[in-house]
């Protein structure tokens, strides 16, 4: 495994601003983060046996630091349950991609656990001129971008911050279990939190850095990433 | 202590101070500088910094900006380790250079400043007011940190309007040196003050004032006036400061985070450290609300919960001795409803039953001018009953009515009980105490462990 | 008119009621009704309604509870057309009986009530103050009805405070006949009426309500205090009056529906009745914010944006004009920041250009205290520049500084400018101007399509 | 059809507090609101004859009065496609429900038209102890309940309450067309708001409606109840 910091220096002597996807779990793994199991695969052969070893069901998405929307060109596939799928899906990725975004360099194509739903959060973060790296949480989707229902920490965060800045979201009922649903793994959120925020700390190349959504479910079951991004400064 | 450009014109910034300095009282030595003029106010002038018969621990710079070098190189040269640069026209009109010579200067000497472009300094415990606002500030244990010198002369008006009493009034101006961080830190230890007001439009380093004001928050309450909050306040503040005042929401993030309290308006931020500096703090968030009035009563329930305050029931025991003095619909809910009937000494015995009962954390005391009995002499019977009890806990008094109970509220406020002229300012004074109690168990714990971690 | 049970003892009700309206100068005749006295503060007394020399428009009745049944009797016997019951000790102690009784006979006689349990009323048109409270209420435009007599006669003595005008002060009582809606739509044709102020704990029937205050709202700004706002209120609010409170956010929708602006506090319904009472309405929602303190500017800009008004930047040719009689390192952008060097004549031009430019709606101008130009001298300015332009657009004023402040504020307020101790307090009372305004039209587009439907 | 107070009326003599779904659908249908197709069969074979009506895909759903909540008895059934499933569903519905609630009248089975999904939101009236009939707008789900992000307006109601409390909801956003999503068919909604006002003014008896979901499409293509509820007093 690279060094953190590898990771982004290489990204940077390569001039990208943004990780690409696998750099990405690679940081958020070497930080001990629940990113979902899996490889890059630069062959039809290489994405079967990756997609084996990581269990079906499995999402193939292109990696190209030339596409900014995946989805746009066809470059993403989800819910493949079986090598005929794989090997379909990663000859209709190359196929697409070709076609859509003639130019565009292909690393490989990530081929990924699917992650289980559960439900969506956001954890950020991202470097304030005044105060530094600052940690964000919300609710994905609409909670954080109709009401604005996001707390803020400054970091480096104690335990407390993290559970306080949950508890300061007003849909923090949801997590708390909620008309009958099961009350959702905050330890799970809370370790999550304060690894983004040793990260952020860590690495002052990192400007931002977005979990989105974090999967989170039953108490005592954990979280899960299910899409993240890192741009650097 | 020395003011340089000490005029002899009365309506000069230099002479004003000069006159404040030794109007108000000031204990030590104060030397006029001014190359012009032989005595001042009766004193006698030198020439320079370098001419004093000894070495000031300070001085008041009020001469021309261009001038400003210069003198630096004179304290310098003279071993003043303190300025407190009035003069303005340096990089608030675009002369950064000047500035840059000013601190160039004063590191070489090792020379400490405030400023420049400041309203200068006040110090009630040394009976200092080196500024040129109004000379007769009240002594008191409120220290006002201000970035704006406009603001801190107004502001330092508007605490002898509302009888409160300072320890200190300084802004920090163009903060070539000495910044607002610097000054809470130093708050933090000064046993003169007791609570901390800071107006802030923006912040140099975020970091360093979560690190000082989490600090500062442990020992004594923090108050900031946050100007700015919104996008069209924050651009307002960058073509006044030129400073940006980047996202309220993570300046508010960090204020919760150090245990600082945040104001929105002036008149909130006043009525807060009002009631700071002349109470104790409550152990626990329970507020008791008594009331001679149902609607002021309701008013302070509605006001105290729109603040998350929570307004609960109190245990019989405590409502049963309530009643027994009272009439049979008189409410001892929360709000105790002492009714219109209320005499001066049903307050009395309310308070004090109040005072000795544990539920209680924290009392509200609401009176509604009637004829039955008197603003002041309700004001006597509240502080009586609150006098008695040692000032076991803290009170805020809010008095709704005519002349009298602006004069039952100035008697209040002498004999330092936080007094309002309306419920619900009452009621929001009150819940500043509670949220601060609360935010401090919040900072303990993340302090001691990251002190852990 | 009469007042029953005027007493010879000057402590009492009855006695206070008929001095007040002895001595703040009413225009009719009075007769003191009481069986046990001859002559009362010099006129002669007569021991029933019925053995008055002529017949009484009004009669305050101001005799123990029990009493009262028969005095209604003896005023519809005596063709009495309007009493007002100031006497307790009915339905708000149990007595439903005594209440109903009194009722009845009221029906029975077509004799119209306010009350019982009310403070008694003012009508300055009149000069007419017959209440308990306090005597020198100042004549001016603003009515307030209360549904609390202790609020009512609180707030009496608070508008003395403020220098606030008053055309009526009523309050509701236990509302056995005419209530706060009959009272409402009595002012909207009263033309010596403005604004009309209310305190509402909750409303018998809300849909008159909605009904009448749309109507009134058209034609002139309805203020309501609502109490109860939260759940702990609303429970506070029921164990006072009895009446439940119903939901918020339903008398919340109510209000806007019916044009009807809400305040939270007694202070915020206080400063914008003083706003509408002595301003022009604007034409339009765009606010301009004059001051010569940066830090009093954004706290401007701040709260208005807060309270949904926004602030936007003036046409360049505005900016021109304003940027011609100042230094260059000033802003006008909005704030227009005169500078801590304006003198008192720059804020007159500043509103004069402000007042003749049409991009203008509203003007919000902010003074925050220097050396350079006094507050007595500044407020003397910004009156001047108001007049010259015949008041052609509202204007608030927020003075922030010491003694000579309060002054300066006095004289504006004598000289009908809605005048504030802080900036935050002159833009959210411009906030409701504005607002209003925008109810305005909303609220006619419904009453105009509901008509056609 | 049943004048809509007949409805009503009936519903009380029989002891009821709450209309049947079908005599729902029949109070809103009488004042045009955009209920779905539906019918009340009582044997398979009306069933089937009312899903070739109303057209595939149909819901299947028990109707009882003695039932509060059908899908936990089994009675209810979506997504039916054809004949066969429609006929297997009615068996099912009325099998579960003889099982799992052995005493409940079942007066009939309704067959719907199955709502096509679109932005959820509701439209409600409450009768006020203060106020009388009020109606209530809001996006449905976590926007009411978590935010409480709902407008109110005193019956009756005139268009422009209907478009100022739409507006009024913070969500309002959502509906003027949100990151790329189609701007929601505004005039529909106001018409659903305006005809409930109406309702609620015309018939003292109810004392709860609630409509929950609407379905609203783009602008121009309408909006369609999915659910409904009506509460009398
Ligand atoms: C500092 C300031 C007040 C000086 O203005 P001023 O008083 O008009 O300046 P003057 O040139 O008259 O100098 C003041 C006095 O110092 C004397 N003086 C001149 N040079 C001097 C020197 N090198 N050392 C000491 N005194 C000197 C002058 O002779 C004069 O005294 P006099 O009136 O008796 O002759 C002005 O430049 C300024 O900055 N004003 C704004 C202050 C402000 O608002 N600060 C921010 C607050 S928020
Ligand atoms: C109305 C009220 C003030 C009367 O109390 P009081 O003044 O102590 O009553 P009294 O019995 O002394 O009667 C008052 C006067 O009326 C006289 N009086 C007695 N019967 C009378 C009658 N039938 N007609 C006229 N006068 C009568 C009394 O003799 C007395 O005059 P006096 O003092 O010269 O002898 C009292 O009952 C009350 O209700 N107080 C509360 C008022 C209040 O708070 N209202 C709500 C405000 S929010
Ligand atoms: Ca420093
Ligand atoms: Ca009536």
């Amino acid at each position: 495994m690279t060094h953190p910091r590898r990771l982004v220096e290489h990204a940077k002597a390569d001039g990208r601003r943004k990780l690409l996807e696998h750099e990405v779990y690679e940081l958020l793994g070497s930080y001990g983060l629940p990113i979902p199991r899996y490889k890059l695969a630069k062959s039809v052969d290489e994405a079967v046996k990756a997609a084996e070893e990581i269990g079906y069901p499995v999402v193939l998405k292109v990696v190209s630091p030339d596409i900014i929307h995946k989805s746009d060109v066809g470059g993403v596939k989800l819910g493949l349950h079986s090598p005929e799928d794989v090997k379909r899906a990663f000859n209709e990725i190359v196929d697409n991609v070709s076609k859509s975004a003639p130019g565009a360099r292909i690393v490989g194509v990530l081929v990924q656990e699917m992650v289980p739903d559960g439900l969506e959060v956001l954890v950020g973060g991202v470097r304030d001129e005044t105060f530094g790296p600052v940690i964000a949480f919300g609710l994905g989707g609409v909670f954080v971008e109709v009401y604005r229902d996001v707390s803020f920490r400054v970091a480096p965060l104690a335990r407390v911050d993290a559970l306080s800045m949950m508890r300061e979201v007003r849909a923090w009922r949801l997590l708390e279990g909620y008309r009958g649903l099961p009350p959702r793994d905050i330890e799970a959120i809370a370790d999550v939190i304060m690894r983004v925020s040793s990260l952020m700390m860590d690495i002052p190349e990192i400007k931002e850095l977005d979990i989105n959504p974090l999967m989170v479910y039953e108490a005592g079951r954990g979280a899960k990433i299910a899409d993240a991004r890192v741009i650097l400064g | 202590m020395a003011v340089v450009g000490a005029s002899r014109n009365p309506r000069k910034v230099g002479h004003i101070i000069l006159r404040n300095i030794l109007e108000y009282g000031f204990r030590g030595r104060v030397y006029p500088v001014n190359p012009h003029a032989s005595t001042i106010l009766g004193l006698r002038a030198y020439p320079s910094l370098t001419s004093l018969p000894e070495t000031v621990d300070v001085a008041v710079v009020a001469v021309p900006a261009e001038k400003v070098p210069r003198v630096v190189q004179d304290a310098g040269e003279a071993g003043i380790p303190f300025l407190v640069i009035v003069s303005s026209g340096f990089r608030e009109v675009g002369r950064h250079d000047l500035e840059e010579e000013v601190l160039r200067i004063a590191r070489k000497y090792g020379v400490r400043i405030i400023g420049p472009n400041v309203a200068g300094i006040v110090y009630t415990p040394a009976r200092l007011n080196a500024t040129f606002g109004p000379r007769d500030v009240i002594p008191g244990s409120i220290a006002f940190i201000s970035q704006s010198g406009a603001f801190a002369i107004a502001l330092m008006g508007a605490t002898i309007n509302e009888g409160m009493g300072v320890s200190a009034i300084v802004s920090v101006g163009n903060k070539v040196d000495i910044d607002d961080v610097d000054l809470l830190e130093y708050f933090e230890t000064d046993s003169n003050t007791s609570v901390v007001l800071m107006y802030v439009e923006g912040l140099r380093d975020g970091r360093r004032f979560l690190r000082v004001a989490s600090k500062v928050s442990l020992r004594k309450p923090v108050i900031i006036i946050k100007a700015g909050r919104t996008e069209a306040g924050a651009k307002a503040a960058a073509s006044h400061t030129g400073s940006l005042a980047g996202s309220f929401d993570v300046y508010r993030a960090a204020f919760r985070q150090s245990g600082v309290l945040l104001a929105t308006s002036m008149e909130e931020a006043f009525d807060a450290a009002k009631a700071f500096a002349w109470n104790p703090l409550p152990r626990g968030d329970r507020v008791l609300v008594i009331t001679n009035g149902g609607g002021a009563g309701i008013q302070a329930v509605d006001t105290l919960v729109e603040r998350r305050i929570r307004v609960e029931e109190p245990p019989t025991e405590l409502q049963d001795r309530m009643k027994s003095f009272l009439p049979n619909f008189a409410s001892t809910r929360n709000p105790i409803d002492l009714t219109g009937m209320a005499h001066a000494d049903w307050f009395y015995r309310a308070i004090k039953e109040a005072m000795r009962h544990p539920w209680v954390d924290a009392i509200v005391v609401l009176y509604t001018q009637t004829g039955l009995s008197g603003p002041v002499e309700t004001a006597k019977a509240i502080l009586d009953a609150i006098r008695e009890e040692g000032h076991a806990k803290p009170v805020t008094v809010g008095l709704l009515g005519g002349p009298e109970c602006i004069r039952a509220a100035r008697l209040l406020t002498k004999e330092r009980v936080a007094a309002y002229p309306t419920p619900e300012r009452a009621a929001n004074a009150m819940s500043f105490l509670v949220e601060y109690v609360r935010l401090r168990d919040y900072v303990k714990e993340r302090l001691s462990e990251l002190q852990y971690a």
